[in-house]
């Protein structure tokens, strides 16, 4: 069992306590999804406006625990300006970061190679949630928001 | 009269340490621990009498359909019922509520018809009726709640206009109410409906008795109530259930199968499809032995006390930092605490109480209607029973602080 | 390779004594013993977490959660599923079927549309739909018998003209025979009917594959394959129950529940109301692991071997005087023998046979259609697993005579 | 444990290997009952004669296990030539001798004092069954269903 400075580690209450790109763009134009966490009852809500295939801004409003809020604030600094392909990319290597008990039968595909060489920096402060496999759910809310985001644009 | 000071060493999972703490179970509403008395019984039955029920004439096969039998017959006097047929033994307390929708309801309710629930109900007293309402066209109408978290009563005669059954939790497992169940069955005898209770938190916790109640079904769960998983109950009065067409298929349930149909078997074995389980009927019935040697009076006077303590330290300790949800007096509620302290989320208030020990529930609790009610998405839930104490209160009170420091913005 | 000769030794229940004689358990058909490492991981779950699974953030909650969910994965492995979201837990074969029934049925048949079963079939194989065609109008259609206890399929492509289902036993109980369920499958799916198969007395003993079986669905039941009672297993392919409506309404079986309705959870949890019985899915986890530390291979063997031995024994010693139902060779059927002894009724041949600790399992085996067929009121069974040896045999074919003797007319 | 001789008493395969009062009478005149054990497939067939509220003559077919087979039997030379009220006397008296385990919760009420002094006669060596309690119900099988026959004629 590990300790609890592997989960709160003081980035990820950084961003929880002072959440970036807090807000709601008007949409339309902006296009808006919502997400939530039967588990606990956590919810997100997403607006982002998207030009040729760049996330131009996205804000972030809902509420939730300091794990989904934080895994979220991150999200938002870290897909700003970022191209769909891009935020595809970084969304698959942040889930497989998460995914380390989601091995069992049916799982997935592991990452391709070319997966591989992006950087998750800031998020990097998220892994230790994987030992919390409760709270994996709550890290990657925000993310497959926006998946499904991108999916109802059909980009 | 008082539970025995020592209650804790009958419980084995409570001796565990969780990081280097003695556990503090404060999770009952969710599930019990279990008394050896109960992990024992099963184990004797694995290792000495298994043996399918009611169908062998051997000697091991009887004497478990006899442990089963005395079991039910248990379960029938622990809640006052009249005659052991008239317990039925489900999976669990959402099992026998889908038992009484399909069957009572799949045969009495059609487009004009009304089933009267509440604001407070788990999700095991809704769905099914929602699913049930989507077949058949009636109407699902909710009791509302008071600020203080009873039920708002005062519009009762209006809301039973319609109404077939009323269907509503005698205790609710978010915010501690007790309801005036017996008051409730009377009206809606009144205008001829019905009255399923909830007892999943009541049974175990505070003596019960159906007729004083005024109940016609019953429903609740062997988890919560020192028994193993895997058995629920269904009570019901035996004429009511006799009228009720069978819910599963199968095994059992038939006095004869021809190629173009079945003849049902007699209460309860009617609504007992396929092999039980066995054991945890046994175990059941191991755990209100257990109950009921500590007497149920008791059981519910230790926890008005420890209620009462946590009240008190908490409000005392954190004042306005602290929201408790539900009623104020613990006379009108059950030791179940759903608290907001500042604006820590309850998964994080959770997950730090649980590096010291201390287990409680974050979440929606099955009640989501209830949630949106509160204006909240989950609640931090502290629930009590037979083995905890003021340490363990104490304990929870000394966790938050830490917590809060933590999660201040 | 073979199964270990102290097999025995790893089961308690069959180191008792009946009336002064070691017990001798030919019941397993009904239910089998359990060995100590399924009994002692139930305990081990009560005594060091035990905890309401899926929505607790606290230590030993995540770790009944993720015990639960490992039990999940491993029965997927040992039938062959692609995924274990296709493992639905329910409280017993008989639930399986109604789940099927229900929800499946419900959705799917109306007035023109058949079910085939057959004259084999247990009764968890049949009510259910008897009770959904009460509703729905559909007709129930029976595949027969031929006179040497196996499906007599010669009119198969006939009696498959308006099906939408088929669902047969991949193991009889009472004839112990062995149905050739890809056959009946590819027949099925090509007139676009579905497969579903009773593998309550087969997934125990044969290795089990459900993409080499053709199944589409597959039933079967903790308590006949060294598991508990108490737990059940639906498996179906994904598509095919993701498109199934929901069956139990209640807690954990929601993504969300609004006053107006209710939003379904994903697989397998949509079909999983309330909560589960969590010890008993660990049980049976157990369980598995211990018939894939023996192997289902040498399992099979096994029973071969003892089956022929038994049948050679048997028909040797008592030629004309003794009738075993069902097909002659044991590679065609499952170690089931329903025995006609001289006019010996089969409950007063239990009766004699428990007196020398001797269990075996006397009545209709909830398969009232093929007693008729078969021309009896009730069979006199004794059925082998993994700890019977020739012993147990030569027990069986010694008490036959005296059991003789004394009702001889 | 009981052995076997306290359920398989002689007098009790002495009924079973020779029944009496075996057949079926016509009916009409006479009325036929058909009565059932679900446990372990048993049947019997009652036909009777009542006049003047007096059994006159009463046959049994069907088929069973030693108990159902033999408990019919006896019953059979214990109601010939027996008035109504003799027969549901006598069969609350075998009833109470066989439910030694119904005496839970719910159970009807004990027989009253004016049925005491009835002889049971041959019937006595059924007692033993009470020691087999899933064998009760083959015992009581052809009475119950001789209960339901009076009933169906309001007798
Ligand atoms: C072939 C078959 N199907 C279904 C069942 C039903 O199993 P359960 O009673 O555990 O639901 C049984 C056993 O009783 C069986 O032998
Ligand atoms: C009030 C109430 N009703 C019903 C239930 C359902 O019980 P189970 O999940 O055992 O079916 C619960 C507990 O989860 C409960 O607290």
């Amino acid at each position: 069992m590990s300790g609890l400075e592997d989960l709160y580690k003081e980035i990820i209450l950084d961003h929880y306590r002072s959440p970036r790109h807090r807000g709601e763009l008007d949409s339309p134009p902006a296009h808006k999804t919502e997400g939530f966490n039967p588990l606990c009852g956590d919810e997100v809500l997403l607006t982002f406006a998207l030009e040729d295939d760049i996330i131009q801004e996205l804000l972030i409003s809902g509420q939730g625990c300091s794990i989904s809020q934080a895994s979220a604030s991150m999200m938002s600094a870290a897909v700003q300006g970022k191209s769909v392909e891009e935020v595809r990319k970084l969304t698959r290597q942040f889930k497989a970061m998460m995914s380390i008990h989601e091995e069992s039968i049916g799982a997935e595909d592991p990452p391709s190679e070319d997966d591989k060489p992006f950087e998750l920096g800031d998020l990097e402060a998220l892994k230790g949630v994987v030992k919390f496999p409760v709270r994996i759910k709550c890290a990657t809310l925000s993310w497959n928001t926006l998946l499904t985001g991108l999916d109802e644009l059909e980009v | 009269m008082s539970l025995p000071s020592d209650l804790k060493s009958n419980f084995p999972l409570l001796s565990q340490t969780i990081n280097g703490h003695q556990i503090v179970y404060l999770d009952s509403a969710a599930s019990s621990q279990k008394p050896d008395v109960v992990i024992e019984t099963m184990n004797h039955y694995y290792r000495t009498i298994n043996a399918n029920v009611h169908r062998g004439a051997y000697e091991i096969a009887a004497q478990a359909t006899e442990a089963m039998e005395q079991a039910r017959a248990k379960l029938a006097t622990f809640i006052g019922a009249s005659s052991a047929n008239e317990i039925v033994f489900t999976k669990n307390a959402t099992e026998s509520f889908n038992l009484i929708a399909r069957s009572w309801g799949g045969q009495n309710l059609g487009p004009n018809d009304v089933v009267l629930i509440s604001d407070m109900e788990h999700h095991a007293n809704i769905v099914p009726w929602q699913i049930l309402s989507a077949e058949k066209g009636f109407e699902v109408r909710w009791i509302p709640l008071t600020p203080d978290g009873h039920l708002d009563l005062s519009q009762l005669d209006r809301l039973l206009n319609g109404v077939k059954m009323v269907s509503v939790t005698a205790m609710s497992n978010v915010l501690g109410t007790l309801n005036p169940i017996r008051e409730i069955a009377d009206k809606a005898h009144s205008v001829g409906a019905l009255m399923a209770v909830d007892g999943s938190q009541y049974v175990p916790h505070l003596p019960t008795d159906v007729v004083e109640l005024g109940a016609d079904l019953l429903c609740f769960t062997g988890h919560k109530m020192c028994g193993p998983t895997g058995i629920g109950v269904l009570w019901g009065r035996a004429e009511l259930l006799d009228a009720m067409p069978p819910f599963l298929g199968g095994g059992e349930m038939i006095l004869d199968v021809r190629r173009d149909g079945f003849t049902p078997n007699e209460l309860p074995h009617k609504f007992e499809a396929g092999t039980p389980p066995i054991a945890e009927i046994i175990g059941l019935g191991a755990a209100v032995d257990f109950l009921d040697s500590l007497g149920m009076s008791e059981v519910r006077q230790h926890e008005i006390d420890l209620t009462n303590y946590a009240l008190r330290v908490l409000n005392d300790r954190y004042g306005e930092e602290i929201t408790i949800h539900g009623p104020s007096n613990a006379s009108e509620r059950g030791g179940v605490l759903s608290i907001q302290y500042r604006d820590v989320h309850p998964h994080d208030l959770s997950q730090v109480l649980d590096q010291r020990g201390i287990c409680i529930r974050a979440g929606h609790h099955c009640a989501k209607p209830l949630m949106r009610e509160l204006g909240v998405g989950a609640t931090a839930r502290a629930s009590l029973y037979v083995y905890n104490d003021q340490a363990d209160i104490d304990a929870l009170a000394e966790s938050l602080a830490p917590a809060g420091e933590l999660f201040a913005r």
